[in-house]
């Protein structure tokens, strides 16, 4: 079944969208006034950015970018953990 | 390709140059399972003390092959013919520079038995040791100029943690730390030289480099695939810059005396004795044998070198005047480093067949009596435990035969005939003489002469002055694992003296003639490469 | 300073002008073009080409068939780079008594939240999971040693945070076993490229070639697709970049108190 | 030159001003938690440009990754027609490998300079240091 | 027929992709536009999950009946799937500790308060804990 012709007029518009999305994020990074208001939008940020190499994927019909989505949802989990840590112990290691 | 090889040497000969490379790796990559089988650190010591002589055995082996056969010895790793793969490209200069870096590894691995008694984690020590091993010799050896940038980072990586290895002493912390950042950019900056150059050649080959200024079309990679001309330019700026780094010449020597004076005295022999000549043998190969007589570069070529020779002077006199003033034995011996590499660089900035002679003898002689002096000096810290000259006043009696070593390593490097150092100084004037502006003499006789006098000084206050009472009783005497490789220098030093007309003729005339011949260097890797399709 | 900052900015900006102005000339070839070197050319056709056995490395990854074989020698002593690095990082942060290290007690207050912790616990698995996949598959689909090695970094890296280094330490991933284990990644790295040798090949061979009489490794054992040499020497660089960072870890969460106990000992002593 | 040169120059340009002010950073910046951010952007850029260069003005270039395990000769000659260079990415690996390796090793140290200086400022660490 | 069934979940996953859009630029206008930390976590959760993972379902559907992507297709179906699994389990676990920590290192204030119920659980447990 041939699906190019769909996702090559409809994919565009979503990136348009997404990219929308990372503008206000980013905004919300660079303004945050406390550490974890920008840790979360950077949290958001990267699970977006998994969903965009997911929706590159198919646009570009190249199988092998999927994995880096996977390790970017790990990322930026890894973030918050760190600062949650940081927080409420101020010692990494225990 | 199999039977060029098996023509002249066999396979296991012909893989020398890697195996030599890949077996100190290899040591580096047991020796953590060893101490986690044995807590014994005599065990650790032998080891890396055989690794590092079966090292230089085969660097020998390699060098004497080299010289008997005369032409390049090509080893294509994975049996891929040059501008595919990589290859080590062993002539008579990187045979001869390999076989001082091994022997000197092996005496400092004998040195460093007794100097670290009072060290914990000698073994982190030892892996690092045999990394730096193979680190300096992949440099000589290389024929990939995106190799050597892989070992330049592996002698760097090594060199920035050995500094460090004394972690709680504040001073050794800072220099590493100085030492790593700008080594850090200055490799950073060797790779955008990589950049340039493999965007206008489309190559990584060095001897493809060579023909690729000449216009002549290499199998697979063709011919150039943007302008050489400024592309080289880029790549001969930015390249230069950073082996200017790596080999402490003026505007970048900055980092050199702390480093290697906070260093182990073991470790700052390496340093001063070795590591540095790697940006030396860079330049050396860069400019002589693979810019040379190519109209292309030509004037961008004969910039680099008139650049490389004012860096040389400014460092020969900037080192001579701040030797001067040291109060810090290892300070002052690291001076001269600076002294010594402006005198080499010197050499090679006049570029002539004469010029590069004396910088490939010096280099030699620099580095065996630089080893010899911080060996020495390692010595007397070790039993004194401080690095103020005035505090070491008088050390020198209690050990006699370190200190007659010490007094024929300073002469030597003072320029005193018949010693080693004396003749590469000797040919140095010859060079300069050759250029026939008489004056330029100046620049070698002036710095040698403050030289002199601030190593007569450093002399007369350890061996002459009278002995403080508090080390009378300290029992200092000649340790025979500390005084054994230093008196062994010390004869290296005598002997390639005496012995100057026999070892330039046989040795080091031939490897700077194998040096300035590119032609026979990029026949050897032609001959490989023909047979890609 | 100020002068020197002051001086530095135009410098810099003189620096960049003057490079932009050599390029603008085509210096690189006006690249990124439509065609590439013809390096790069020869890497893609050979490197998969089932009809000329000559030069191919039987890997469809042309990334790690050049990583590993056609410049294999830059990968393996990339690799000791990292070893290196490693090994200066516990020379730098190695303690006068050992002894203070090895004070583990886990105390429930050391741990986050149940939340994260169950979380965790389920994103661990998953994470080794698709280190080892990364790893075993480097040699047909893109990633390789490093990549898996990295992947896995993140598991002791979560573990430390949402539990304790303690929690890892229980588990026996002490530090060592990644002494011993990055050892033995690079042993196997060293012996798969010294192997050829023994049949009179080259060092890092990986497929036979007719200029040498060393047979190849296997491309294929029954239905599992090989590549050669490239896969043990994947396996040995996951092994040696995965330990590494959990060394780096291990060191990096000691407690600064131990740090600090031990300096003492120094500063009584001078 | 065409405008797709010109738009290539730009990029370059971009990547060259990054770079100099990662110099910049690192020359100049006291903090050494600075120089080492400096430090690894520097690299980054390094990076980028070779990827840059390897790069195919093409709509939709392919990766270096055969996509099938039984390739035909028609493949293997479309594949090297249309897929980006690969050597830069091997180089890049490589230089990433070893960025990280020496940026690990720099924040160890620079640890324990906090530890026995107990600043991060090189200037403070330079006056501490009796200079 | 089977046809048919392609399709129809070509264009579900299609709509599932044009739903996380939405929720995603909901979500960053929400995150942009909200008063204090406490309030956006809200924003961020349809940010996350309405944001991520149900795209990476669509991306799953879609590349699952997408014949182009050759026998690669499973590879990125069952990746897509597992980011979104991932995903699913990350993004709660880790908002929950950022506030967590945030309240427990009171980072930032929890203004429009009603009442503070892990606040007083805290201050009972630390008597408790004086008792004993």
């Amino acid at each position: 079944m041939d699906t190019t012709y769909v996702l090559d007029i409809y994919l565009p518009v979503v990136f348009a969208v997404f990219l929308a999305a990372f503008t206000l994020y980013i905004i919300r990074i660079v303004k945050g006034p406390s550490v974890v208001d920008m840790a979360l939008a950077v949290d958001c940020l990267a699970f977006d950015l998994a969903v965009f190499i997911g929706l590159l994927t198919l646009y570009f019909r190249t199988p092998f970018l999927i994995i880096g989505a996977i390790a970017l949802a790990l990322w930026a989990y890894i973030l918050d953990i760190y600062i949650a840590k940081y927080f409420v112990r101020r010692e990494v290691g225990e | 390709m199999v039977e060029y090889i098996i023509q002249n040497y066999d396979i296991v000969t012909a893989s020398l140059p890697g195996l030599a490379v890949l077996i100190s790796a290899t040591g580096a990559f047991t020796l953590p399972l060893l101490q986690l089988i044995t807590k014994n650190r005599r065990a650790w010591e032998i080891y890396t003390a055989l690794f590092t002589f079966l090292v230089m055995c085969l660097t020998y082996k390699l060098m004497f092959k080299v010289f008997e056969v005369g032409k390049p010895l090509v080893y294509t790793f994975g049996g891929w013919p040059p501008p595919v793969g990589i290859v080590y490209e062993v002539d008579r200069f990187n045979g001869l520079l390999g076989v001082v870096v091994s022997s000197i590894m092996f005496l400092v691995a004998i040195y460093s038995i007794k100097y670290l008694e009072f060290d914990d984690g000698v073994q982190w020590y030892y892996t690092l040791f045999l990394g730096l091993e193979a680190g300096m010799l992949g440099c000589m050896y290389t024929g990939d100029f995106f190799n050597l940038f892989v070992m330049i980072e592996v002698t760097a990586v090594s060199a920035y943690a050995l500094v460090a290895f004394r972690r709680y002493d504040r001073i050794a912390i800072e220099a590493a730390m100085k030492y790593a950042i700008f080594g850090a950019l200055a490799t950073t900056m060797y790779f955008t030289a990589i950049i340039f150059a493999y965007g206008s050649l489309g190559t990584l080959n060095m001897a493809d480099m060579a023909l690729k200024f000449r216009n002549i079309e290499v199998p697979v990679t063709g011919l150039p695939f943007g302008i050489i001309h400024y592309g080289m330019a880029l790549f001969i700026v930015f390249a230069l810059w950073s082996f200017a780094f790596k080999a402490a010449l003026f505007p970048n020597h900055f980092w050199l005396p702390d480093a290697h004076a906070a260093a182990p005295s073991s470790i700052s022999a390496l340093l001063s004795g070795l590591v540095v000549k790697v940006g030396i043998y860079a330049i050396a190969r860069f400019l002589y044998t693979i810019f040379t007589a190519s109209e292309a570069i030509a004037s961008v070529h004969r910039l680099a070198l008139l650049a490389i020779f004012v860096m040389g002077v400014s460092s020969a006199f900037l080192g001579a005047i701040l030797m001067f003033i040291q109060k810090d034995i290892k300070r002052l011996i690291a001076y001269s480093t600076i002294l010594n590499i402006g005198y080499i660089a010197i050499g090679l900035g006049l570029g002539s067949a004469f010029g590069a002679l004396a910088a490939t003898y010096h280099i030699v002689n620099h580095a065996v009596a630089k080893a010899l002096l911080f060996m020495a000096a390692g010595a007397y810290i070790h039993y004194a435990g401080t690095r103020d000259i005035e505090k070491l006043s008088g050390i020198g009696r209690a050990m006699p035969i370190t200190t007659l070593a010490f007094i024929i390593g300073a002469f030597s490097l003072a320029g005193i005939p018949p010693l080693n150092a004396f003749m590469s100084k000797f040919l140095l004037y010859g060079a300069l003489i050759a250029t026939g502006v008489l004056p330029l003499v100046a620049i070698v006789i002036i710095p040698s002469v403050i030289a002199f006098l601030a190593y007569l000084k450093l002399v007369y206050t350890i061996f002459v002055k009278p002995m403080p009472e508090e080390y009378a009783k300290k029992k200092i005497k000649d340790h025979p694992l500390l005084t054994g490789p230093v008196v062994i220098l010390a004869i290296a030093c005598i002997l390639l003296g005496i012995g100057a007309p026999y070892i330039i003729n046989n040795y080091i005339w031939p490897a700077t003639q194998s040096l300035l011949d590119w032609s026979s260097y990029t026949e050897a890797m032609m001959q490989i490469a023909q047979k890609l399709p | 300073m100020k002068g020197v900052k002051i001086l530095f900015i135009p410098l810099m900006g003189l620096v960049v002008i003057l490079i932009m102005l050599i390029l603008s000339y085509g210096t690189l070839g006006y690249s990124p073009a439509e065609y590439i070197r013809s390096l790069g050319e020869f890497l893609l056709r050979q490197s998969f080409n089932v009809f000329e056995k000559e030069w191919w490395v039987g890997s469809p990854e042309v990334i790690t068939a050049t990583l590993w074989d056609y410049r294999g020698l830059d990968t393996v002593y990339e690799t000791t780079v990292f070893y290196l690095a490693v090994i200066g990082c516990v020379s730098v942060f190695r303690l006068l008594q050992p002894k203070l290290a090895e004070i583990t007690k886990e105390k429930e207050e050391y741990a986050l939240t149940v939340i994260v912790r169950v979380a965790t616990k389920i994103v661990l698995a998953v994470i080794i999971l698709i280190s080892i996949n990364i790893a075993l598959h480097g040699h047909i689909t893109p990633g390789g040693g490093f990549q898996a090695g990295s992947a896995f970094a993140i598991a002791p890296l979560l573990a430390i945070a949402a539990f304790s280094r303690y929690f890892v330490e229980k588990m026996g991933l002490k530090i060592n076993l990644s002494h011993a284990l990055r050892s033995l990644g690079l042993i196997i790295i060293a012996l798969v490229a010294l192997l050829p040798l023994f049949y009179f090949g080259y060092l890092l061979q990986n497929q036979a070639k007719p200029w040498s009489p060393f047979p190849g490794y296997p491309i294929e054992v029954s239905f599992l697709e090989l590549s050669g040499s490239l896969f043990h020497f994947d396996i040995g660089e996951y092994l040696n970049v995965a330990m590494g960072f959990l060394a780096i870890f291990l060191l990096l969460s000691l407690p600064e108190r131990v740090f600090k106990k031990d300096m003492e000992v120094v500063k009584s002593e001078s | 030159m065409n405008p797709e040169h010109v738009v290539v120059l730009y990029l370059y340009a971009a990547l060259f001003v990054v770079f100099g002010i990662s110099v910049y950073g690192i020359v100049i910046k006291p903090h050494i938690v600075k120089k080492l951010i400096a430090l690894s952007i520097l690299g980054d850029t390094a990076n980028t440009l070779i990827i840059l260069l390897g790069y195919r003005t093409l709509p939709k270039p392919w990766p270096p990754v055969f996509p099938e395990l039984e390739p035909s000769l028609e493949l293997i000659e479309e594949f090297t027609k249309l897929s980006v260079d690969p050597l830069p990415q091997v180089l890049v690996i490589t230089a990433i490998v070893i960025n990280m390796a020496v940026t690990a090793l720099l924040a160890f140290l620079a640890i324990q300079v906090y530890r026995l200086y107990g600043t991060l400022d090189f200037r403070k660490v330079l006056k501490l240091r009796g200079w | 027929m089977f046809e048919v069934i392609e399709w129809f979940v070509f264009i579900i996953g299609l709509i599932l992709i044009t739903i996380g859009a939405i929720c995603d630029l909901a979500g960053a206008l929400g995150l942009v536009r909200f008063p204090n930390f406490f309030v956006r976590l809200h924003a961020a959760t349809v940010g996350t999950i309405g944001g991520a993972v149900i795209p990476l379902f669509g991306i799953a559907l879609v590349s699952a009946v997408s014949s182009q992507l050759g026998p690669f297709r499973w590879t990125v179906a069952g990746g897509a799937v597992i980011a979104a699994f991932l995903i699913m389990i990350v993004a709660p676990a880790g908002s929950h500790a950022l506030a967590y920590a945030a309240h427990k290192a009171k980072v930032v204030p929890v203004e429009p308060k009603v009442c503070d119920l892990l606040e007083e659980h805290e201050k009972r447990k630390a008597k408790e804990a004086e008792k004993k």
